[in-house]
């Protein structure tokens, strides 16, 4: 492990002043017998974008629910302004100019976006003036090109939307400190250079905002400072002048990470799935519209698109999960009636939700049930239609092992692993069924370039075994880097679908924004 | 006024007999739980008992319940309800030094369980008479609360009854399917009032006075049934039919003190004394003489035994 | 280091207990007030109702009588709320359980005990298990909400009792709302000539295998899965309608079972309003057992207790039974504060004291975490 | 249907729905902030004796109004506590608190008020005309002459709906309902709320339990809200968690036992236990014929921690 390097030297970058804004001074927080922080200090300086880079579970979200009065340490203290405070809630934090945008959204689904954006403000009158706030948001909306709708309720909204909704909570209450747990998870590209320039914006009017990101390139194209953490503890704070992505990249990790190998195209392989004119509709509005499209075996069929446009509910169209349809798809040449669940996956069919939470896991149950849910019927996982114990924690320690599953014991409930970690349990799962065919949503959604790499070589490993991918990711870079052909999704449509070879990510860029 | 420590111990003893008394709901309710609780209070006022109750008696404890008080050397145990028949006769076959007593039931085995019961028939049958004689509009009403012997019988001698003395009378009668429910109670009479009926029974434990509590409110009239329930609404209540349960409890209990009860079931009637009609009160002065009269007549009847009916 | 682990066990073991304790005499002490209150002497109610419920051979059969339709409803509160359902309907399951169980027992030829008893068994459950399926089929086809279906139908079953007693199935010749006796060959065999019968050992049996069936199989399996994220479960390709529709209706059969056993066991005749409210304590019996179905042998043999322990105090002092409800209520209501709210602050303590082992014992719980690397 | 014959039905109908609509309306309370409340039938027990005894010693029913809604207002929090501080099981907590309600009343009804078998009765609410518009012909006599308490009732559901959604404090009991963790971080005092909507919840039970006491009959008797605590919540789960849906769900229950009464005196030859069904059958089907869509606020039944220490 190396020696931390000072938080505090000297050089200023492209900070306009030296001052700090926030300071903490040997921060602590455990959980039980674990260290999620240890002894973190940390200086911010006014006015500054600063980085704050770490793998998952290095401590990052817990430092920042901290700093924003959602955790209390557990020793240490925190100086904002020059004078030390203790929060005993967020808005005891937010009273003095400190706001967070959370990576996994703070948001009440039932209740419209003005609602949420006006929650907790004091009022003036006893009831309120909606429209008044209506317009308020509208003109912010405008003003940082967020595009929200103040009247739509927040459970119609897509989750890009929602991280815009997010972010114009903290902006209505003009927060001067502004902390964003990886905010670009969820944006697409154009999306991302819109929240850069209203970062760049806010920075201008003297606010400081601490951005949280596993994507290296954002954090260098915007960030002034950046900070390094890694198993709770502080490993460096420097300028982002003169540091390079593979550099960070090295000092969170610990390792170099490798871009993925170069690789053959694919033969002209067997269609495994197709779809013609596919169709779908959800409560009377049509999310899908004549998709057609073909997935060979051994390739990887990349789908880019903002998020929102009918890219879930193609999935759960090809899953059979709800939503009514028309159209036909095909399984290996086997038209398939009525698609549901049980016979996509009979059918070798793995899906990797996109919210795992929601659809991918049972937070309460062990690493080892939530793997063979979908084998639980077979040997050696039952027999008889009675469950093998030894069997499941064999397979969980084996995928521990495997997929490099960061947890205390191998019979720990997912819902208390790391959101990375809970992916790599769902990765796990589909994977160990050896899928002729996967459907993949986001699968490195919010995991740090470590685990992300590491996914994609799982990926491409599936790919050389002849599996064919649906690879949904509203991130270009990764359809980019996985994908043999490339499709975009926009409202409800595929547009055409090319060869990544002659694919440009300019081009791709531009269709996602329906140009 | 009692609190609900019900050990009413104190003044009793000299004797050393002692008395227990199961009922199935609370001895508060003004009605068929209240009745064995003034029995049970003759018992010790007058024949100087020791006694103990315990109320709200359920199916599944009757039994833990009888052979405690058996155990613990209770002279007599009664159980005030049909439903303790069964575990009555099982657990006496165990003491068969002690008595075992049940209400309103037709059982008995030897050497040790009896049983009284009172003509309802004849109580409904009275209740009736009083009722169609009072009513002006011809339509006269009965409520009962569950469907157990001595209201489906007081309600049916209600029926038998009314039609006797005005042959043209119609009788709506309802169940409630509650003796709880007072507000249920109310508004089924409030419904039979409006159907046109101006005198009102109703036979549902604790939830009966919602009946009288209706007729008062509709300014029509009410029987009570089972003690007198004219004070309490003393311009709606015409007279009450009594079932003397304290009287009957009394007179057994004397009978097994002085040794000379047979283990045998007794129906106790209007001949016997046990079911009789309050005093008017304030309607007396109110109350047709012919009306008065023909009253008078039925329980003459009754009483004499050129009118007879049973339980069913 | 293995001696250091065990003896912080008997540490938070210490704690656990000690707090216990203290809850319970709390509990009992806030009972006390209550009775001191209403003019019983606390004292000695409670030497009464301890003598009821555990004070010899006799009042401890009578707890382990009425701790059997506890079990039998708890039971079935615990298996539907371990599939996400809320199954407030045990108490008319329960009626229908045992209606259908007494025409079973009434209505069938003379058939020997081994077939006869079985067979009005298995009618209890069905019985049970169609008033709980016809919730499971309402929840599954139209979505209407099973917390209110059930509560319907439990005036439903009390009515449809009320109704089966007074007239298909009143005892023939007699004049009382109720059924002929069942024939012997229906009836649970008592023991030791007391009241206590073999439906006691039939509802632990039924304990055991759930708990078997729940965490041991395919089946309970997927129900679990479902109980914890109805969702996922759909993803998963798991058969969640039928599964919850199934549930229903062996959660309703559970219930049923109960009922049946009740009569079979103690009553021996099918009357209206037999069941005390089993159906409601159960939902306490089986959240209290932690919904587990071994959990609920011990909340329904301490639920079991309270009563006939309340019953030998009630007969005694002639304090109402009802008092008993209260001191069962505060003692439920400290029990959870005890569990929930005091949860870490044991936790904290048990950590100051065990601090000192820890210390040394830190090198091994770093290379558990480390599992991986 | 005769004009005579629909008034006397729409306002029993109403009446009878006057306690379901309050209690309901404290569930809804309790519901939107997140907390299930199946304790409402111990809570209205409590509301029913605090109100008589209120009324019995200060000799005011509008006294004895005030001490039901405070009393029951007390175990609101008490509730609150258990499932807000403690973060007890929301169900369990509730199963005790009807034991709690029903064993309480018992005990101190009786100790209190006496256990003679005459119930102490109080003065009840007063029938309040209201001129002109009770002159309206059809609707006039079914709405506009009323109990006092029943206009109450029927201004609470506007207020609600007012409160609710068009105040901050209404947006904050929603948004800790679906999601309390998010409310935190936005400063909303979450447990403040929820106490707050218990202590309403419980002043709502205060209120349903003295309709019930000193609206209908005047008195208190033993368990006397029969099971409308469990009434009030389907009301509340069919009216989708909204105070209108809340009130077509009261009305509902309350005019389908209306008419199940008034079917039972038309003398049809079906068993009289299939008519007292009636209102719940009718609920089912109701139920199964308009759900779907509904779904209880997302946070319900789940305990919340403070985010600050939630990890203790
Ligand atoms: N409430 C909690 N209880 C127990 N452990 C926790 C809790 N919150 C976080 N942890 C643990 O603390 C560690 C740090 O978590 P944190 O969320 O801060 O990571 P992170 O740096 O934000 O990771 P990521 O990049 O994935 O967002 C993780 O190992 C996590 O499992
Ligand atoms: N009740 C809990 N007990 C222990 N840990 C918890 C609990 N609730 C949440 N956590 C932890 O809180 C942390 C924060 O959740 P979150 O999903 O943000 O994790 P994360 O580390 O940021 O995820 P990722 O690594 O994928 O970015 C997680 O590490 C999770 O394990
Ligand atoms: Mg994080
Ligand atoms: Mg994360």
């Amino acid at each position: 492990m190396e020696k931390a390097i000072n938080a505090t030297d000297g050089a200023s970058g492209t900070t306009k002043a030296n001052v700090p804004i926030m300071e903490t001074r040997g921060l602590v927080k455990r959980f039980g017998s674990f260290i999620a922080n240890d002894g973190l200090n940390l200086t911010i300086r006014k006015g500054e974008i600063h980085a704050i880079l770490g793998e998952n579970g290095a401590g990052k979200s817990t430092l920042m629910n901290m700093l924003s009065g959602l955790l209390a340490p557990d020793e240490g203290e925190i100086y904002y302004n020059g004078s030390q405070v203790s929060f005993t809630s967020p808005r005891s934090a937010m009273e003095i100019g400190i706001g967070m945008v959370h990576q996994h959204f703070m948001l009440v689904p039932a209740l419209t976006v003005a609602e949420n954006v006006v929650l907790g403000i004091k009022q003036r009158s006893p009831w309120f003036r909606l429209s008044a706030a209506c317009a308020e948001i509208e003109r912010l909306s405008a003003s940082f090109g967020l595009d929200v709708d103040p009247r739509k309720r927040v459970a119609d909204l897509s989750v890009g939307q929602q991280q815009r909704v997010e972010i114009m909570k903290t902006l209505y209450r003009g927060a001067d400190f502004i902390i964003m747990d990886e905010p670009t998870a969820v944006l697409t590209p154009p999306e991302v250079q819109d929240l850069f320039r209203v970062l760049r914006a806010l920075r201008e009017q003297g606010k400081t905002i601490v951005f949280i990101s596993h994507k290296l390139q954002e954090v260098k194209a915007i960030c002034d400072r950046v900070t390094v953490l890694r198993l709770g503890k502080h490993i460096a704070s420097m300028p982002m002048e003169g540091t390079s992505p593979s550099e960070l990249a090295r000092l969170m990790v610990g390792r170099d990470i490798q871009p993925p190998a170069v690789r053959q195209p694919p033969g002209d392989g067997a269609k495994l799935l197709e779809t013609a004119n596919l169709s779908a509709w959800h409560g009377g509005i049509q999310v899908i519209r004549d998709v057609t499209f073909d997935l060979r075996e051994g390739e990887i069929l990349g789908i880019a698109g903002v998020d929102g446009n009918g890219q879930r509910e193609l999935c759960e169209a090809l899953m059979g999960l709800g939503t009514k349809h028309a159209g036909s798809i095909t399984v290996r040449g086997r038209s398939i009636e009525q698609p549901s669940p049980i016979a996509m996956i009979a059918s070798g069919v793995g899906y990797i939700p996109e919210d795992r939470h929601r659809e991918g896991l049972m937070l309460p149950m062990s690493i080892g049930e939530n793997l063979i849910a979908k084998q639980y019927r077979q040997s050696p996982f039952s027999r008889y239609r009675m469950l093998s114990r030894r069997a499941i924690r064999d397979a969980a320690m084996r995928a521990v092992q495997a997929f490099d599953i960061r947890t205390p014991a191998v019979d720990h409930p997912a819902g208390k692993l790391s959101g990375g970690n809970q992916q790599k349990v769902v990765l796990a799962r589909e994977l160990m069924l050896r899928p002729d065919i996967l459907l993949a949503m986001q699968p490195t959604r919010g995991m740090d370039v470590g685990a992300a790499e590491y996914v994609h070589r799982r990926l491409l490993e599936e790919r050389e075994r002849g599996c064919g991918i649906l690879l949904i990711s509203t991130e270009l870079e990764e359809i980019l880097a996985l994908s043999d052909r490339v499709a975009v999704m926009y409202k409800g449509r595929m547009l055409d679908i090319i060869d990544r070879r002659h694919a440009d990510a300019e081009q791709i860029g531009l269709r996602m924004a329906g140009l | 006024k009692e609190t609900a420590g019900g050990a009413s111990d104190n003044g009793a003893g000299e004797s050393g007999f002692k008395v227990a008394l199961l009922t199935p709901g609370p001895v508060n309710d003004s009605g068929w739980n209240a009745i064995a609780y003034n029995g049970l209070m003759k018992i010790k006022d007058e024949l100087g008992a020791k006694t103990q109750y315990s109320e709200k008696v359920t199916q599944s404890d009757m039994n833990e319940f009888i052979r405690g008080y058996a155990t613990d050397g209770y002279n007599v145990i009664i159980g005030h309800g049909f439903e303790f028949a069964d575990p009555m006769m099982a657990v006496a076959k165990d003491f068969p030094d002690t008595w075992f007593l049940v209400t309103s039931a037709s059982v008995s085995q030897s050497p040790n369980v009896a049983s009284i019961s009172i003509n309802n028939r004849e109580q409904g049958y009275l209740m009736g008479t009083v009722a169609a004689l009072m009513s002006e509009t011809g339509t006269v009403a009965a409520i009962g609360g569950t469907e157990i012997p001595p209201i489906t019988n007081s309600v049916k001698g209600f029926e038998e009854g009314a039609k006797a003395a005005v042959p043209d009378i119609e009788v709506l009668t309802t169940m409630t399917g509650s003796n709880d429910d007072i507000a249920k109670a109310k508004e089924t009479a409030i419904s039979l009032i409006e159907k046109g009926a101006d005198v009102v029974m109703t036979n549902a434990n604790q939830a009966g006075s919602g009946g009288i509590e209706a007729a008062k409110q509709k300014g029509m009239l009410a029987i009570g049934s089972n003690q007198d329930q004219n004070p309490n609404a003393p311009d709606t209540v015409v007279t009450s039919v009594i079932q003397d349960y304290p009287k009957a409890m009394s007179v057994v209990v004397k009978s097994i003190m002085d040794g000379a009860m047979k283990p045998e079931a007794q129906t106790l009637g209007v001949k016997e004394g046990a079911v009789y009609l309050a005093p008017y009160h304030g309607f007396d002065a109110k109350m047709a003489q012919e009306v008065k009269d023909k009253i008078a007549a039925t329980v003459k009847a009754l009483e004499d035994g050129t009118l007879t009916m049973k339980n069913e | 280091m293995v001696n250091k682990e065990a003896s912080a066990k008997a540490v938070a073991w210490t704690v656990e207990a000690l707090f216990f304790a203290l809850t319970i005499a709390l509990a009992l002490l806030a009972g006390a007030l209550i009775m001191a209150a209403a003019g019983v002497s606390p004292w000695q109610a409670y030497q009464l109702i301890w003598q009821g419920a555990a004070g010899s051979a006799g009042s401890i059969k009578e707890t382990l009588v009425k701790a059997t339709p506890l079990l039998f409803t708890g039971l079935s509160y615990s298996f539907a709320y371990r599939c996400g359902l809320f199954n407030i309907g045990a108490e008319g399951q329960l009626y229908l359980g045992a209606m259908t169980g007494a025409m079973a027992a009434l209505l069938l030829p003379p058939l020997p005990m081994l077939v006869h008893l079985p067979l009005a068994l298995l009618c209890g459950f069905i019985g049970g298990a169609l008033w709980g399926g016809i919730v499971g089929a309402l929840k599954v086809g139209r979505g209407a909400s099973e917390i209110i279906n059930t509560i319907m139908l439990n005036y439903a079953a009390i009515y449809l009792i009320s109704y089966v007693v007074t007239s298909p199935l009143k005892e023939a010749g007699g004049s009382l709302p109720q059924s002929a006796a069942l024939p012997a060959s229906a009836i649970l065999p008592q023991l030791f000539g007391s009241r206590l019968h073999y439906g006691f050992f039939l509802a632990i049996a039924t304990a055991i295998v759930l708990y078997w069936l729940l965490n041991r199989t395919t089946w309970g399996y997927e129900i679990r899965s479902a109980g914890l994220n109805r969702r996922a479960a759909e993803v998963m390709g798991f058969p969640v309608k039928r599964n919850m529709l199934l549930v229903m209706m062996v959660s309703g059969g559970l219930a049923g079972l109960g009922g049946y056993v009740e009569i079979a066991g103690i009553q021996h005749r099918l009357m209206q309003n037999f069941s005390p409210g089993f159906g409601y304590d159960g939902i306490a019996v089986a959240l209290l057992g932690g919904a587990h179905p071994i959990g609920n042998i011990g909340s329904a043999l301490l639920f079991g207790g309270m009563r006939s322990g309340a019953n030998a105090m009630q007969r005694v002092t002639g304090a109402s039974t009802s008092l008993v409800y209260v001191i069962q209520a505060i003692m439920i209501m400290m029990m959870l504060c005890n569990r929930y709210w005091l949860g870490g602050y044991k936790k904290a303590l048990v950590a100051r004291l065990t601090r000192g082992l820890r210390k040394t014992g830190a090198a091994g719980a770093n290379a558990r975490l480390n599992l991986t690397e | 249907m005769g004009e005579e014959m629909w008034i006397s039905y729409a306002a029993a109908a109403i009446r009878l729905s006057v306690p379901l609509l309050l209690a309901a309306l404290g569930i809804l309370f309790m519901s939107r902030s997140g907390i299930l409340n199946i304790g409402m039938e111990g809570m209205m027990l409590i509301g029913s004796l605090a109100g008589v005894l209120g009324a019995f010693y200060s000799g005011s029913v509008w006294m004895g109004l005030a001490t039901a809604a405070i009393v029951c207002s007390l175990f609101g929090l008490l509730f609150g506590f258990l499932v807000i501080t403690t973060g007890a099981d929301q169900v369990i907590i509730g199963t005790a608190m009807n034991l709690l309600g029903l064993g309480l009343t018992t005990v101190f009804g009786r100790s209190l008020l006496g256990m003679g078998t005459e119930a102490v009765q109080v003065s009840g609410f007063p029938v309040v005309r209201i001129p002109l518009l009770v002159d309206l012909p059809w609707i006039g006599p079914v709405l506009f002459e009323q109990n006092a308490i029943t206009y109450g009732a029927f201004l609470l559901i506007p207020l609600a709906g007012f409160l609710l959604y068009r105040t901050p404090w209404g947006l904050q009991v929603r948004s800790v309902g679906e999601n309390p963790l998010a409310a935190d971080t936005l400063g909303v005092k979450v447990h403040r709320v929820r106490y707050a909507c218990c202590s309403i919840g419980g002043m709502l039970a205060g209120f349903a339990g003295s309709a019930l006491s000193l609206g209908i009959l005047n008195q208190f008797t033993e368990n006397m809200a029969a099971g409308r605590g469990f009434i009030a919540l389907s009301a509340v789960i069919f009216g989708r968690w909204t105070p209108s849906g809340t009130l077509v769900g009261s009305l509902l229950f309350g005019g389908a036992d209306a008419l199940q009464m008034r079917f039972q005196s038309l003398g049809i030859e079906i068993p009289y236990q299939f008519m007292l069904m009636f209102p719940y059958l009718l609920t089912m089907l109701a139920l199964a014929w308009f759900s779907g869509k509904s779904r209880q606020p997302a946070a319900t039944g789940i305990p919340y921690k403070s985010a600050a220490n939630r990890n203790a």
